[in-house]
């Protein structure tokens, strides 16, 4: 500070004030802006004047998120996943009651044993570069997933794929390996992707499909920002000019974003929050119940004690579902002890409810296993829900005399954990894959899956019934729903995965935005959406 | 010969610097007994007893849950009402106090001895100096929560990130002050004095440098403890705090956020508490500052 | 700004340009309580003339200058009588009409010019500030004005000069500037409180002649605050002298000087030493020191420290009454008696020892700061002297502040290394000592230092000061150490039982006795002073130098005496060394120095140091001239 | 001016060398890599292998680290691993997003820092001072993150007149812009504004009670000036050190407040990329805050001696 230095006369102190002035001046001109011509806030979202209820053309939509578009995952199912039916098509798409519908292809046709697939595809659809789609796309679209750097969760399903028959440009025959039931499942969570463009796909760079919009602008880290495709398939579809998708990690920030009208839509409000949102009357809280996963309690079955079926099962009637959805989860969701939303094949309502809030149960098994009382750690993310939720299990286990130490992990290395099977005794997250085809979880999502697993649970009969599930052919519903029963029987009966609330994603929108819709894997679709 | 002192020349009265001082035999008593910083003892008296107390006075373990989520304040049996997860809420606010004060009562002195310890290595040689001066401005530069977040995925959550940070954010705070403390004082003529006087250089570093130029860190720690409290929210505003579900102020404010609207008095309390303590701080450090000021 | 009064014209009879009648002052002490630093003060002023206001510190002499335009600092207000300026009483002016006096009506001056100018602003923005605010719009007939007045002033070069910062210009230029600021407004009066005091000898020299220059041309009437009798014989015609908040004598100077009728006028006369005395004359101080205006009572200031003093004296506050010749004198004894005063004991002789062997030898000293920045060349501070100094011996050294005595002083006590030169120790070479030689050392050379209010750890008692060297060299354990400290304490002239104090509740005096019992505690043969006495009132400076002369008489100590006052040093020294620029120009007997001095450089130190005796008004006109 | 800058220089640059080498260990010492985030959820070790052979993971970290003060010195940071698309754009947004905040939040600490000093120092109406003395006390007391949301919650969702948050950049509309940035900016402001504002008083007090004032006031010179021209310049200095520091914490605070404020600038980016394990992004961007604050340091030593005349000299 006291150094010295030559340096030029000091100029005048009028200079020296107006500096001070100039400071001043310009806070002022920054405080213009508020009494500037334009509000930002009626500029944050433009919308078509007539207030019918008919469906408009026009409007841009804010969709706030919580976490930005990863071109790495663009063929898995990662935490956001909303872009990909707004820029892209799957072949089928599933209704409530998981009945395909055509999408991309119009119709299909099962071979007797089950080992092959006809496809009829639409002969109308052209790519945002103007190419038209034909049947090669569908190939590339198919042995892509077979890729292992694509990460996608239905590999094993696309795997068994092993052969291609193209009948012209818009019919393709798909030969399997062996029967699998879940092929609905891929043909839904499939995108059709531009092969020439893919490299430049998963890096975030040309995203180039056949959706109803197309990518202006990626900005990572702040969001992407959609224009409407007017040469779309759909006649006169989509009826917003564009989407603007918005990221915002920050809970509060999310919600004040939408209780302002800033943004119009987002399914990324915590549990928590539900509870202000509601309070909201401009807003419209929707809840899938074709949940897109559920909030489990996990359990390491390497442990002592817990590798004792009892004393898991004690944790299994120690937790009080009702409450955990009620104050967690603002209660949205289904409080279940089986994985199964109403809309699967394999949901019963006695699997449901196989294990209710049952602590003196619960000490009862844990003494007959031999402990009172037992010191366990318990993993989960450090997102203010996740917290929540841990805190809530917690209380409940300490019930039953299980104390456990919360360890708040943030997301990269629970993922880490998770995949690398280092859990630790117990931990809280979500799961999903348990709205399609039942065997789907069993052989895609990591928790449960029969070959490796996080809680390292190996069994031959689980491995078994599980691969019995999977290569049954469609048709025959009536055995399908008979292994369904076996696998839920296991998994309530092994409890290394116990689930608590299962629960779709939970849409908050503007009481102005109609026509929002989301298939099985969380693709947004937007196709009938309008804003009044 | 003996002579009454004149205390007050009159021109003595004109600058506070040449003013006739307290007697500095309890140089901070006169400063801790003005109206103002009797206030800030209050405050942070009452603060610190609350969280001292928090065992006998809370009614409620910190971490009991009931059924009846964010109930209002004077609920029967939760005077402050309760958190979503259906805590009582003055049972976690005094806990808080309490957790609080355990970090802070770590991390603070650890820093401020830290930061001490570079001082005296920078008073001791122009080499050392310029390294400590650097090695300031490297931790000044660094962007504390960011830092705090590796901290914490490192070591794990717990109280042991919070309180590292905390006390890293103080050394430069500390040491700055101390240093140019020092290098002022040893200019001082009492200190040639001493010397000539025979005292050995580290008698006269102990016993007279640093009694005059540790002045301002006194006030320092005030604002110090205000800083810490403030770190500690932010992490746990991060996620990165306290381990849950042991409630601190900071971790009940960052919880109580989502319901700002619709239960405001999950925040009351401890936006409240933190005030106190805060304004208490600042009053008693004002107080201090403006005794020391030399 | 408000209208003048009529203004008069000097030269006819008229009333008077400034009447001040029965001021008081009262601050707001920290305790609360009422603090009368200015008591029923009443003196007039006419245009043209030069009056002195004399008095030490807690006199209420520069509050008084204060009061007058109602500048009083913090809780200071003017509580009683009236201050006319041509008739408009400025006690109960209004701000703006004060604002409207200030600088255009009376200009101030202030003692230390060092911190009187502010540091970020050029001079010529000082100048231009002060007429802007008397009504100059024209920005460019500012500057001109304000070069012309730093030419007045006597600033070389002003058109240079004008965009430098105070920090470029020396002490003696800075109060030339503040002259400059105070005529700017072409005032009636400048009020110069202690505006020399800061300042070298052949400085003060020049700015007195300047101000006297200023009265002369200019007819403005001057006010000179100060506490330096020399001064006031030098530059007033009439003085006013102060203590205790009140005026307790006020008459022509020539009268007042020669023939004072106030006891303490006599005393602080007699205080002063003369060049002319002969080395080795006791000075006669004012015993006590400057009084506690918190404990002031109802009688006579003085009364506590007079020789005459009578009961009545304590009862009653004197007043002011006009005695003979003009002179008015606030004394009840003076009052009633016609024979002048008894003369003070007349300047006794010290007997002092002869001088013994040489203890400390220095040769060659040199000594350069390096100084860090633009010019990066160091500052000599010491230019090769040499020096010795025998056993009971008194070695003066003179110089102007940045001639290298003080610097002289810390290398011969080893508080500096230095980077040339040899020091002996009865014969050893102690230049450069190992740390246990240092110790030894120091045990043998000690220090009294300038300032008393730096040199003591205010953390400290004056005990634990006194103590400190004690435990430094292992003498004596704690019983030990608290007796000789006591005994320390007594030798000094302290009462034993202040040990357990802190230095800030001792006047400058005591701090002064404080620190050469410090000093005295390892026993030491050598005791380097200073500029132990610069700080102080010339009453108590007179108590400093006689303890210090009576310690060497009993101690046999060796002392380097060092001071800017060459009255002062002729009476303790035996010798004197004159420095100038780290060189000693000349050295010789003390007498002889004074007497028939050979360099010029002690010649103009010897002109330029101001006596207490009046000058002939005629005589006084040449000198200006000159 | 050059000289000095030539002789701060080497240390400015050995802050910037401990600063990376600081960075890269913290960074290699968190747990989690980015391989496995990037692989997703559900991915086996082949797919994660394969990554981190793309990503130069599997290299000694020696290695890495050299490579990345090479990748700093050549200033091609290259593609950054998880967040997507190039490092210098990614941070290139950031930065300009953060500067803005960084230098309006800057303005308003100087202007009702500014205002708060001298108001406090000088006011003569009691009522005002201790309003100034609850103000500053509340901005000081109430933590960032809940006068954030105080703030969203008042001036976006009850009243409705600015947006919660989000930006939009200064060069398209410059009104709306100044809207989305107010309340962050406000927000990330208050403190240092308090801060400064009780140093600027202080200054004022201590520079009114100065001999030179009285000297002023002598001469007649009018207590507006006497304030503005004669004591302020004085206080500034010290002040415009601490105002070096406050930037520091600006750019610290940013984390938050631009969490609260979803504004899309470096912390937000920092936060992503450490949450992702996205190296070469957290690197080079924490790096560049260090490097922004050392610069600081140097104006403000530089604007210090400005000031004051006498730095040049002493």
């Amino acid at each position: 500070m006291t150094e010295l230095y030559p340096s030029p006369s000091p100029s005048t102190g009028l200079s020296r004030r107006s500096t001070l002035l100039a400071g001043g001046g310009s806070a002022l001109l920054l405080g213009l802006g508020l009494t500037g011509c334009r509000s930002a806030v009626s500029e944050s979202s433009s919308a078509p004047q007539e207030t019918d209820g008919k469906p408009k053309r026009g409007g841009i939509l804010n969709l706030a998120i919580n976490a930005d578009f990863v071109p790495g995952l663009l063929f898995a199912q990662s935490g956001q996943s909303l872009q990909q039916r707004l820029i892209y098509n799957t072949l089928t798409r599933y209704d409530d009651d998981l009945t395909p519908k055509p999408e991309l292809a119009t119709s299909w046709t099962y071979a007797k044993d089950g080992r092959s697939i006809t496809l009829k595809l639409r002969d109308d659809v052209t790519f945002h570069d103007g190419r038209p789609f034909t049947a090669d796309d569908v190939i590339f679209a198919v042995k892509n997933l077979q890729n292992p750097v694509r990460a996608a969760q239905l590999r094993s399903t696309a795997a068994t794929v092993n052969g291609f028959e193209k009948r012209g440009d818009h019919e393709l025959v798909l030969k399997l390996a062996h029967p699998v039931n879940n092929l609905f499942d891929l043909f839904e969570f499939m995108i059709i992707t531009d092969e020439k463009t893919v490299e430049d796909a998963v890096t975030g760079k040309k995203l180039i499909g056949t959706g109803p919009f197309r990518l202006k602008k990626w900005s990572p880290g702040s969001g992407l920002s959609l224009t409407r495709n007017d040469t779309y398939w759909l006649p006169d579809r989509p009826y917003l000019d564009g989407v603007e998708l918005r990221v915002i990690p920050q809970a509060d920030a999310l919600i004040s974003s939408l209780r302002s009208g800033q943004s119009q839509l987002s399914f990324h409000v915590p549990g928590k929050s539900l509870g202000v949102v509601k309070s909201e009357p401009k807003l419209k809280i929707t809840d899938y119940d074709t949940g897109a996963g559920a909030i489990y309690l996990g359990v390491n079955t390497t442990v002592a004690p817990l590798n004792d079926r009892t004393v898991r099962q004690a944790l299994a009637w120690a937790i009080d579902r009702d409450r955990l959805l009620a104050q967690t989860l603002g209660g949205y969701g289904l409080a279940s002890a089986a994985p199964w939303p109403r809309s699967s094949p394999a949901f019963s309502e006695a699997h449901r409810t196989h294990y209710t809030h049952n602590p003196g149960k619960a000490r009862e098994l844990l003494r007959s296993a031999g402990h009172s009382k037992l010191e366990l750690p318990l993993l989960h993310i450090a997102l203010p829900g996740e917290t929540a939720i841990a805190e809530s299990i917690q209380y409940d286990l300490k019930q039953i005399g299980v104390h456990t130490t919360l360890e708040p992990t943030d997301g990269a290395t629970a993922q880490k954990k998770l995949i690398s099977q280092q859990m630790p005794a117990l931990w809280s997250m979500g799961h999903g894959f348990a709205q399609v085809q039942p065997s789907t979880l069993a052989v895609s999502a990591y928790p449960f899956n029969e070959a490796k697993n996080t809680s390292k649970y190996r069994s031959a009969a689980y491995t078994k019934v599980v691969q019995e599930a999977w290569t049954k052919p469609e048709t025959s519903a009536a055995e399908a729903n008979a292994l369904h029963e076996r696998i839920s029987g296991i998994l309530l009966d092994e409890a290394f995965i116990i689930d608590l609330v299962v629960r779709g994603q939970v849409q908050v929108n503007a009481d102005r935005l109609h026509g929002v819709a989301l298939n099985k894997f969380s693709y947004l679709n937007l196709d009938d959406a309008y804003l009044v | 010969m003996t002579s009454t002192p004149d205390l007050a020349p009159v021109e003595a009265l004109r600058k506070p610097g040449r003013a006739p001082r307290r007697s500095p035999r309890h140089p901070y008593r006169a400063a801790l007994s003005t109206a103002r910083a009797r206030t800030g003892l209050v405050l942070v008296g009452a603060v610190v007893l609350a969280g001292l107390l928090a065992p006998v006075v809370a009614g409620h373990g910190p971490t009991d849950q009931s059924g009846l989520s964010l109930a209002a304040v004077g609920t029967p049996g939760h005077p402050l009402g309760t958190d979503d997860l259906g805590r009582d809420l003055l049972s976690r606010v005094l806990y808080g106090i309490r957790a609080d004060l355990g970090i802070i009562a770590i991390a603070v002195p650890i820093g401020a001895a830290l930061g001490c310890l570079f001082a005296l290595a920078a008073a001791a040689h122009p080499v050392l100096d310029t390294l400590v001066q650097r090695i300031f401005d490297l931790i000044l530069a660094f962007p504390g929560l960011i830092l705090a977040l590796a901290v914490t995925a490192i070591l794990g959550p717990g109280r042991l990130p919070v309180v590292l940070v905390i006390a890293l954010a103080e050394i430069p705070a500390f040491g700055r002050l101390l240093r140019g403390g020092i290098l002022v004082q040893r200019e001082r003529e009492y200190v040639t004095a001493a010397r000539v006087g025979g005292s050995s250089g580290p008698r006269v570093l102990v016993r007279h440098i640093l009694p005059n130029a540790a002045d301002p860190l006194i006030v320092q720690v005030a604002v110090s403890l205000t800083v810490a409290v403030f770190i500690e929210g932010a992490m746990s505003f991060l996620g990165v705090g306290v381990r849950p579900p042991e409630p601190t102020l900071g971790s009940v404010l960052s919880q109580s956020m989502p319901y700002l609207a619709q239960a405001p008095h999950f925040a009351a309390g401890p936006l409240i508490t933190v005030t106190a303590l805060v304004l208490g701080l600042s009053l008693i450090a004002e107080a201090l500052n403006r005794e020391v000021r030399r | 700004m408000t209208a003048r009064p009529q203004v008069v014209t000097p030269g006819e009879a008229a009333p008077e340009l400034l009447e001040v009648r029965n001021l008081g002052v009262e601050f707001t002490a920290p305790d609360g309580s009422a603090l009368r630093a200015v008591r029923g003060v009443s003196f007039t002023l006419r245009r043209g003339e030069t009056l002195a206001v004399v008095g030490e510190s807690g006199s209420g002499k520069s509050t008084t200058a204060l009061a007058l335009t109602r500048m009083l600092p913090g809780t200071g207000r003017v509580s009683t009588g009236s201050v006319l300026l041509d008739g408009q009483d400025l006690a109960a002016a209004g701000a703006e009409e004060l604002r409207a006096v200030r600088g255009a009506r009376i200009g101030m001056i202030f003692q230390d010019p060092m911190t009187a100018l502010n540091p970020v602003l050029t001079v010529g923005r000082h100048l231009d500030e002060v007429l802007r605010a008397h009504g100059r719009q024209d920005k460019a007939a500012r500057r001109a004005r304000a070069v012309e007045l730093l030419e007045r002033v006597g600033i070389p070069e002003p058109h240079r000069r004008i965009d430098d910062h105070p920090h470029q210009f020396s002490g003696g230029q800075r109060q030339r500037i503040l002259i400059a600021m105070a005529l700017a407004g072409e005032p009636d009066i400048l009020l110069a409180d202690e505006p020399t005091t800061a300042l070298d000898a052949t400085v003060q020299e020049q700015i007195l002649t300047l101000l006297a220059d200023l009265n002369r041309e200019t007819g403005t009437a001057l006010v000179l605050i100060t506490h330096n009798m020399g001064v006031v014989a030098r530059s007033c015609e009439r003085v006013l002298v102060m203590y205790g908040g009140t005026v307790v004598e006020d008459g022509p100077t020539a009268e007042v000087l020669t023939r004072p009728r106030h006891p303490y006028t006599a005393g602080l006369l007699a205080a002063v030493p003369r060049l002319s005395a002969p080395s080795g004359t006791r000075l006669t101080g004012i015993p006590g020191s400057p009084p506690d205006l918190t404990l002031l009572g109802d009688g006579c200031a003085f009364a506590e420290r007079c020789t005459l003093v009578e009961d009545r004296c304590r009862t009653g506050v004197p007043p002011l009454v006009e005695l003979t010749d003009g002179v008015r004198a606030a004394c009840l004894p003076a009052a009633g008696r016609t024979e002048p005063l008894p003369a003070p004991a007349p300047p006794t002789r010290i007997d002092r020892p002869a001088p013994g062997a040489p203890v400390l030898e220095a040769d060659g000293l040199r000594k350069t700061y390096k100084r860090r920045g633009v010019r990066g060349r160091g500052f000599t501070a010491l230019d090769g002297v040499s020096l010795t100094l025998a056993e009971g011996e008194t070695l003066g050294i003179v110089g102007e502040s940045g001639s290298g005595k003080s610097t002289l002083a810390r290398v011969l006590a080893h508080a500096h290394p230095s980077d040339g030169g040899t020091v002996r120790l009865r014969g050893q070479d102690i230049t450069r000592p190992s740390r246990r030689e240092l110790h030894a050392v120091r045990r043998q050379i000690q220090m009294v230092f300038q300032d008393p209010y730096a040199s003591l750890n205010p953390r400290m008692t004056v005990g634990q000061i006194v103590a400190e060297p004690l435990i430094a060299f292992g003498l004596g354990d704690r019983r030990e150490r608290e007796a000789r400290v006591a005994e320390l304490l007594t030798l000094a002239g302290l009462d034993p039982a202040v040990a357990d104090r802190h230095p800030r509740s001792f006047s400058g005096g005591q701090r002064q006795r404080i620190g050469i019992a410090r000093a005295l505690a390892p026993e030491p043969s050598v005791l380097i002073c200073d500029e132990p006495v610069s700080a102080l009132d010339v009453s108590v400076q007179a108590q400093i130098v006689g303890l210090l002369t009576d310690l060497q008489r009993d101690l046999g100590l060796a002392l380097v005496f060092i001071a800017h006052d060459l009255a002062v040093v002729r009476q303790v020294s035996h010798r004197i060394a004159v420095m100038h620029q780290g060189r000693i120009v000349e050295s010789g007997s003390a007498d002889d120095i004074c007497e028939n001095p050979q360099d010029p450089y002690t010649r103009a130190l010897l002109a330029a140091a101001p006596e207490p005796v009046p000058v002939k008004p005629a005589l006084r006109k040449t000198e200006v001239l000159a | 001016m050059r000289g000095y800058l030539l002789r701060r220089l080497p240390s400015a640059l050995l802050v910037l060398l401990g600063a990376s080498f600081l960075i890269f260990t913290i960074l290699r010492l968190v747990p989690g890599d980015p391989a496995t985030s990037l692989a997703g959820p559900d991915a086996d070790a082949a797919t994660v292998a394969a990554i981190r052979e793309r990503l130069g993971l599997d290299a000694p970290l020696l290695t890495q680290y050299t490579h990345w003060i090479g990748s700093l010195v050549t200033g091609d940071l290259g593609p950054s691993y998880a967040i997507g698309g190039q490092v210098s754009d990614l941070i290139g947004d950031g930065l300009g997003a953060t500067a803005e905040l960084t230098v309006a939040a800057l303005l308003f600490v100087i202007v009702l820092g500014t205002a708060f000093g001298i108001l406090g120092a000088t006011s003569r109406s009691g009522w005002i001072r201790s309003a100034i003395r609850v103000t500053t006390t509340a901005a000081l007391a109430v933590p960032p993150f809940v006068s954030g949301v105080l703030l969203v919650l008042l001036f976006a969702v009850v009243l409705g007149v600015l947006p919660p948050g989000g930006r939009v950049s200064f060069l398209g509309a410059p009104d709306l812009a100044a809207q989305y940035l107010l309340l962050p900016a406000l927000c990330l402001a208050l403190p240092s504004a308090a801060v400064l504002g009780r140093y600027l008083k202080d200054g004022i007090e201590r520079a009114l009670a100065e001999d030179y004032i009285r000297t002023a006031t002598a001469a007649g010179v009018a207590p507006r000036r006497l304030l503005w021209r004669h004591a302020l310049p004085n206080a500034l200095p010290p002040v415009v050190t601490l105002l070096g520091m406050q930037t520091g914490h600006l750019l610290g605070g940013a984390v938050l407040v631009e969490a609260i404020f979803a504004w899309p600038g470096l912390g937000q980016l920092a936060e992503q990329g450490l949450s992702r394990r996205d190296y070469p992004v957290v690197q080079d961007l924490l790096l560049l805050l260090v490097a922004v604050f050392v610069v600081v340091q140097l104006l403000t030593d530089l604007v210090y001696a400005w000031l004051d005349p006498r730095i040049r000299w002493e």
